[in-house]
């Protein structure tokens, strides 16, 4: 196996051109799934027989929850890339991708408080899990604070990517705080092994918000790190002649 | 300088800085007095509240010590002297930190018997108490010694390195409580240590190489 | 169409408040973020292109 | 000896908050050389040294060292130098003799000593730095320069706060060492007066 | 220098350091978060724990942001400066410890409804625990600063700083923390909280001095 | 104007960590003067100026000034005195014209730019004294002598690590103050160029 498109993916400058056109078909696509299953989970969906309708805040809520721990998976993957080899895309990376995750993280947060009121009659409870999701949003919160107050770009892409390593070790704590501490939160919905426990109406819809989400992600992902790109190698020439041929 | 003489002077530092450590002691002690005091005093409230409350203070005592660890090393510039030394820096790392949390848990540990005593901790879980704080305050001082690696740099972001410290305790902290309650009530409970001593193996593993990495970086 | 009609629909059975809030507030951050985005990117390529164009000029 | 260099500095450009300080610099240190780096306040003389040393890294350019590169992996370059900084190093906590023996753990206490009467601090041994004058520290700082075996020295103004009579012991010491085949890169804003140098002219 | 450029300078020390601030409040926020995580989560222990709650952890976050107090200004000189200035030492004191309360307080003030909320405190006794904090806190650093200031001066002397500070702490907490239990029970609260005005009074009459003698002291 | 002395040292006896440092030491200071302490390291220069300055307090001893007994209360003394000590007091936090507004509120922003071309510091006016090399900072410590008012100048070692160039302008800077009446004690290692000087010697 030849492993020159992974040395091609550290420089910039083939990364810019190879995600260029990516970003906005990534983008587009990924609004017109989460819009229909938004408006499939909203209107179609039938209702819980427990929660009744409030159950519909699931297909934002448990989105937002995944997409906040997996862009975290990826900004720990990629500080470990670049603390091993250098790679020059890994802290760009980092950086476009730490303020959307903490977007995710809030929304996460703030669906799932505004959900606790009605099933559990409290806006907050001191549960693993709502603790860890919290902390993951602060984790994001100081990741940026960190790469923001450092001005030597050296030194903030070493240290925001040693905390993003680090920080990794947070994620299984999400994931398994359910089980290890008497919570009130839900277990897992989807795995790779069971078929989910709810009806097919009602989970259908939330793979496909998951999925659109995950891909309007990933476009504003790479339209952020193009900006960073343009900014850190202004110097070079190819920049200038991308920003002169584009005339955006 | 040799790993030798490094640790050497770095237990002569401590032992110089001693009030430093007992400064950590005392805080200890004054936040398992003040809860008391402030919150309630009887010993319904505290006898199950005992080991959660000297956990507490452990983590915010072990959190003082070790904020300022790099801070003079920076300033008098002997930090910059131990990465361009030629020793390994991850090595010197966990030298250091093993000195600091030496330094401060043997004391603590001392003190414990008389601190379970006026919290009125349920006699039975006392040693596993012990053994949760020899096997989990390692992983805080490992773990720590990062953020304060990184603080040394920013000058003014030590609020961050707690923030970015904080996830990383709470896995201990509920561990560690979850065990001592888990005796109280006859449960099992090796499996918790056996979790803290996972954590412990893992943090020994990473924490020295990324303090080395922030030290490095932080250091020019 | 699990409701009757749009009264229902809007109220969600004593739920709406929560429901729209939810729906309110994500729709209103992920606005936030891809504008943020996208105007950084073209005030980027904005300054960058007036840098290259008085360099060129001198 | 004399013939080929042992440190070869080619094509260096260092950046420090945006500003270029040097750009392809290039020059090479012989043993016996006494190189003097001579520029204005912020012309970079401290960074190149940190550079050297190790502790920053410069945005292009190479270090040979015996003939190896060694710009990424400092390790075998680090084992041959004393870098002294603008700060120096120096414990406050500890006393003099402690500071010492924290660098230089294997040295004999005689040699300790003949190496503190140098420099007029045996009578100090036991002071805590704390206690000490400016030019008091800066001495003990440089009592390391008697007791290690390094073959580069960085010294980074090391004559500042030194009264006449140091200034005088601190240049003999480096005619000594060069003599025996050491190196010495210094940055100094005052005039050597016994020693004869290379100089190296960075400017703004 | 003039009273004016000083405080100007004190704040916008201060605002750059605005970090540090944060600092204070985060660990103040870890207090607040730690406690139900490692003792209890239940609102039945949280709720009649709160005030208490709240005030440890402000006693706590008090003594983290002033042990450094007079640190940096002493070690790049300008502490010295202040000495020798001419002006009055004391006033000067004062009004340091005036902008540190003012940074540390408002802030924190601003995140009590949260706290609150998430600490269960009954809904009546909020607004008395507010009042206790505005007219309790400010003795607090007040005498606070003579122990900063001593630590400068000793250098190494943290520890019995915080020894010697506590004793004075322990009664604000007392009448603090009791004047918010009386409201809760719907007793007369009036009493304690002059008893604490009273404290601060005292301690603005006495502390600036002592803090100036201090410092005087540890320039030399 | 030359005539009568307004500092008056007599009879000074400093003491430090159980050593004596100065025993009965008396000397005047004129307007229009230029005091050097000289003396090997450690032999109590700084003390000296601390004592003058009132940072400590001598054993035994006098200090009039202005033909009143000051060793007590220094008030009148402080308002006129600029003292600056090897530590420079300046704040790193702060930016260079945010440190000078500190210790001169009151300057117009003209007299600053002034002061700080003078110094060649005017391009650094809104760097954070965190990223200067140590001469610059040394140079902004050194611009509250432009910008003040004081008549005695109390200044530890006012020329380390300033270049060749920055020598010259502060020299020219104590010339021009004495020559309008003020004084001047200062301590250094190097020799004045183009400074006229009377000189004490401190022995240890
Ligand atoms: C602030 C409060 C809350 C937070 C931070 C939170 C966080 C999370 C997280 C991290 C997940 C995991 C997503 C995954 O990895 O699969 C999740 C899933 C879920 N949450 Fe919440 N949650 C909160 C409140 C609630 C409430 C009040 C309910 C409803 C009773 C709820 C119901 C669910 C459900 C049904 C799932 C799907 C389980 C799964 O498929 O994994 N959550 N939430
Ligand atoms: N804080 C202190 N406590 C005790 N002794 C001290 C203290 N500071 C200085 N000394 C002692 O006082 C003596 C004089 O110190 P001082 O700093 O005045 O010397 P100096 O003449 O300025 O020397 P240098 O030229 O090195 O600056 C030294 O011998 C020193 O050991
Ligand atoms: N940490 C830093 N961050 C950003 N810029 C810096 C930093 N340190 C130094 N600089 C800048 O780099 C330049 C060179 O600094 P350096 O300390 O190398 O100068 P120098 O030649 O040693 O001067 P001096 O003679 O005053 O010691 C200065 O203009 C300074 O402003
Ligand atoms: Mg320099
Ligand atoms: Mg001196």
């Amino acid at each position: 196996m030849s492993w020159t498109w992974f040395h091609k993916l550290g420089s910039p400058k083939w990364f810019f051109h190879w995600s260029k056109s990516l970003a906005l078909p990534l983008f587009g696509f990924g609004c017109i799934c989460l819009l229909f299953g938004l408006v499939w989970g909203v209107a179609f969906a039938p209702e819980d027989y427990q929660q009744g309708n409030s159950f519909r805040i699931i297909y934002i809520h448990v989105p937002a929850a995944i997409l906040a721990q997996s862009c975290y998976l990826a900004l720990g993957l990629s500080g470990l890339v670049f603390l091993v080899w250098q790679m020059k895309i890994a802290p760009i990376f980092i950086k476009a991708v730490a303020p959307v995750g903490a977007v995710m993280a809030l929304m996460a947060l703030v669906s799932g408080a505004i959900w606790g009121k009605p099933t559990w009659g409290t806006w907050w409870v001191w549960d693993a899990r709502l603790t860890s999701v919290l902390v993951l949003f602060l984790l994001y919160m100081g990741i940026i604070a960190l790469q923001n107050s450092l001005n030597d770009v050296t030194l903030a892409n070493k240290a925001v990517a040693v905390i993003s390593v680090v920080g990794l070790i947070n994620l299984p704590i999400i994931k398994y705080s359910v089980e290890w501490w008497n919570t009130l939160h839900q277990g897992a919905t989807f795995t790779l092994t069971e078929k989910p426990a709810m009806p097919a109406e009602m989970w259908v819809p939330l793979l496909i918000s998951t999925i659109g989400l995950y891909c309007l992600v990933a476009g504003l992902a790479l339209w952020r790190m193009q900006t960073e790109i343009l900014i850190r190698e202004h110097r070079s020439n190819w920049v200038k002649q991308e920003v002169m041929k584009d005339g955006l | 300088m040799t790993y030798l003489s490094f640790i050497k002077t770095e237990f002569l530092v401590l032992w110089r800085r001693k009030q430093d450590v007992f400064n950590a002691l005392l805080f200890f002690i004054i936040v398992v007095v003040l809860f008391p005091l402030g919150v309630n005093p009887s010993s319904d409230f505290l006898a199950p509240a005992a080991d959660g409350i000297i956990w507490c203070a452990t983590v915010l005592a072990i959190l003082m010590a070790i904020e300022g660890m790099f801070k003079e090393d920076y300033t008098d510039g002997s930090l910059e002297q131990l990465v361009i030394s030629g020793l390994s820096l991850s090595l010197l790392m966990l030298l250091k930190t093993t000195a600091q949390w030496l330094a401060v848990l043997l004391p603590l540990l001392l003190m414990m018997p008389l601190l379970a005593e006026m919290l009125y901790l349920p006699d039975g879980s006392f040693w596993v108490l012990i053994v949760t704080l020899v096997i989990g305050t390692p992983s805080l001082f490992l773990i720590g010694s990062i953020g304060a690696a990184l603080t040394v740099s920013l000058k003014q972001g030590a609020m961050l390195v707690m923030l970015l410290m904080l996830p990383f305790y709470l896995p201990v902290i509920i561990f560690a409580t979850s065990a001592v309650r888990a005796a109280q009530l006859g449960l099992p409970y090796l499996g918790l240590l056996a979790m803290l001593l996972a954590v412990f193996l893992l943090s020994l593993v990473i924490a020295p190489f990324m303090t080395a990495i922030a030290i490095k970086a932080s250091t020019n | 169409m699990a409701f009757d009609n749009l009264t229902d629909f809007f109220e969600m059975g004593r739920h709406g408040v929560y429901v729209w809030s939810v729906y309110g507030f994500s729709t209103v951050s992920l606005a936030l973020i891809t504008w943020s985005t996208l105007s950084k990117r073209h005030q980027i390529q904005e300054t960058l292109r007036k840098r290259f164009l008085r360099d060129k000029t001198i | 000896m004399q013939s080929s260099a042992f440190l070869t500095i080619s094509d260096l450009w260092i950046e420090r908050g945006e500003r270029d300080l040097c750009k392809r610099l290039s020059f090479d240190v012989f043993s016996g050389d006494v190189l003097r780096i001579l520029g204005e306040n912020g012309a970079g003389k401290s960074s190149l040294l940190k550079v050297i040393s190790g502790a920053i890294s410069p945005l292009e350019g190479k270090v040979f060292y015996g003939g190896q590169e060694v710009t990424n992996d400092r390790h075998s370059l680090q084992e041959s130098i004393l870098y002294l900084g603008h700060s120096a190093g120096v414990k406050k906590v500890l006393t003099v003799e402690e500071n010492l023996r924290w660098y230089c753990p294997s040295v004999s206490s005689s040699e300790l000593h003949s190496a503190l009467e140098a420099l007029g601090l045996l009578s100090l041994l036991d002071s805590s730095v704390n206690t000490l004058s400016a030019g008091q520290i800066r001495r003990v700082a440089l009592s390391r320069l008697w007791l290690s075996k390094q073959k580069l020295w960085l010294l980074d103004e090391p004559f500042s706060s030194l009264d006449a009579e140091g200034v005088g012991i601190l240049e003999k010491r480096i005619m000594q060492h060069t003599a025996s085949g050491g190196a010495v890169i210094l940055t100094t804003h005052q005039d050597l007066l016994s020693l004869h140098s290379r100089d190296i002219s960075l400017s703004l």
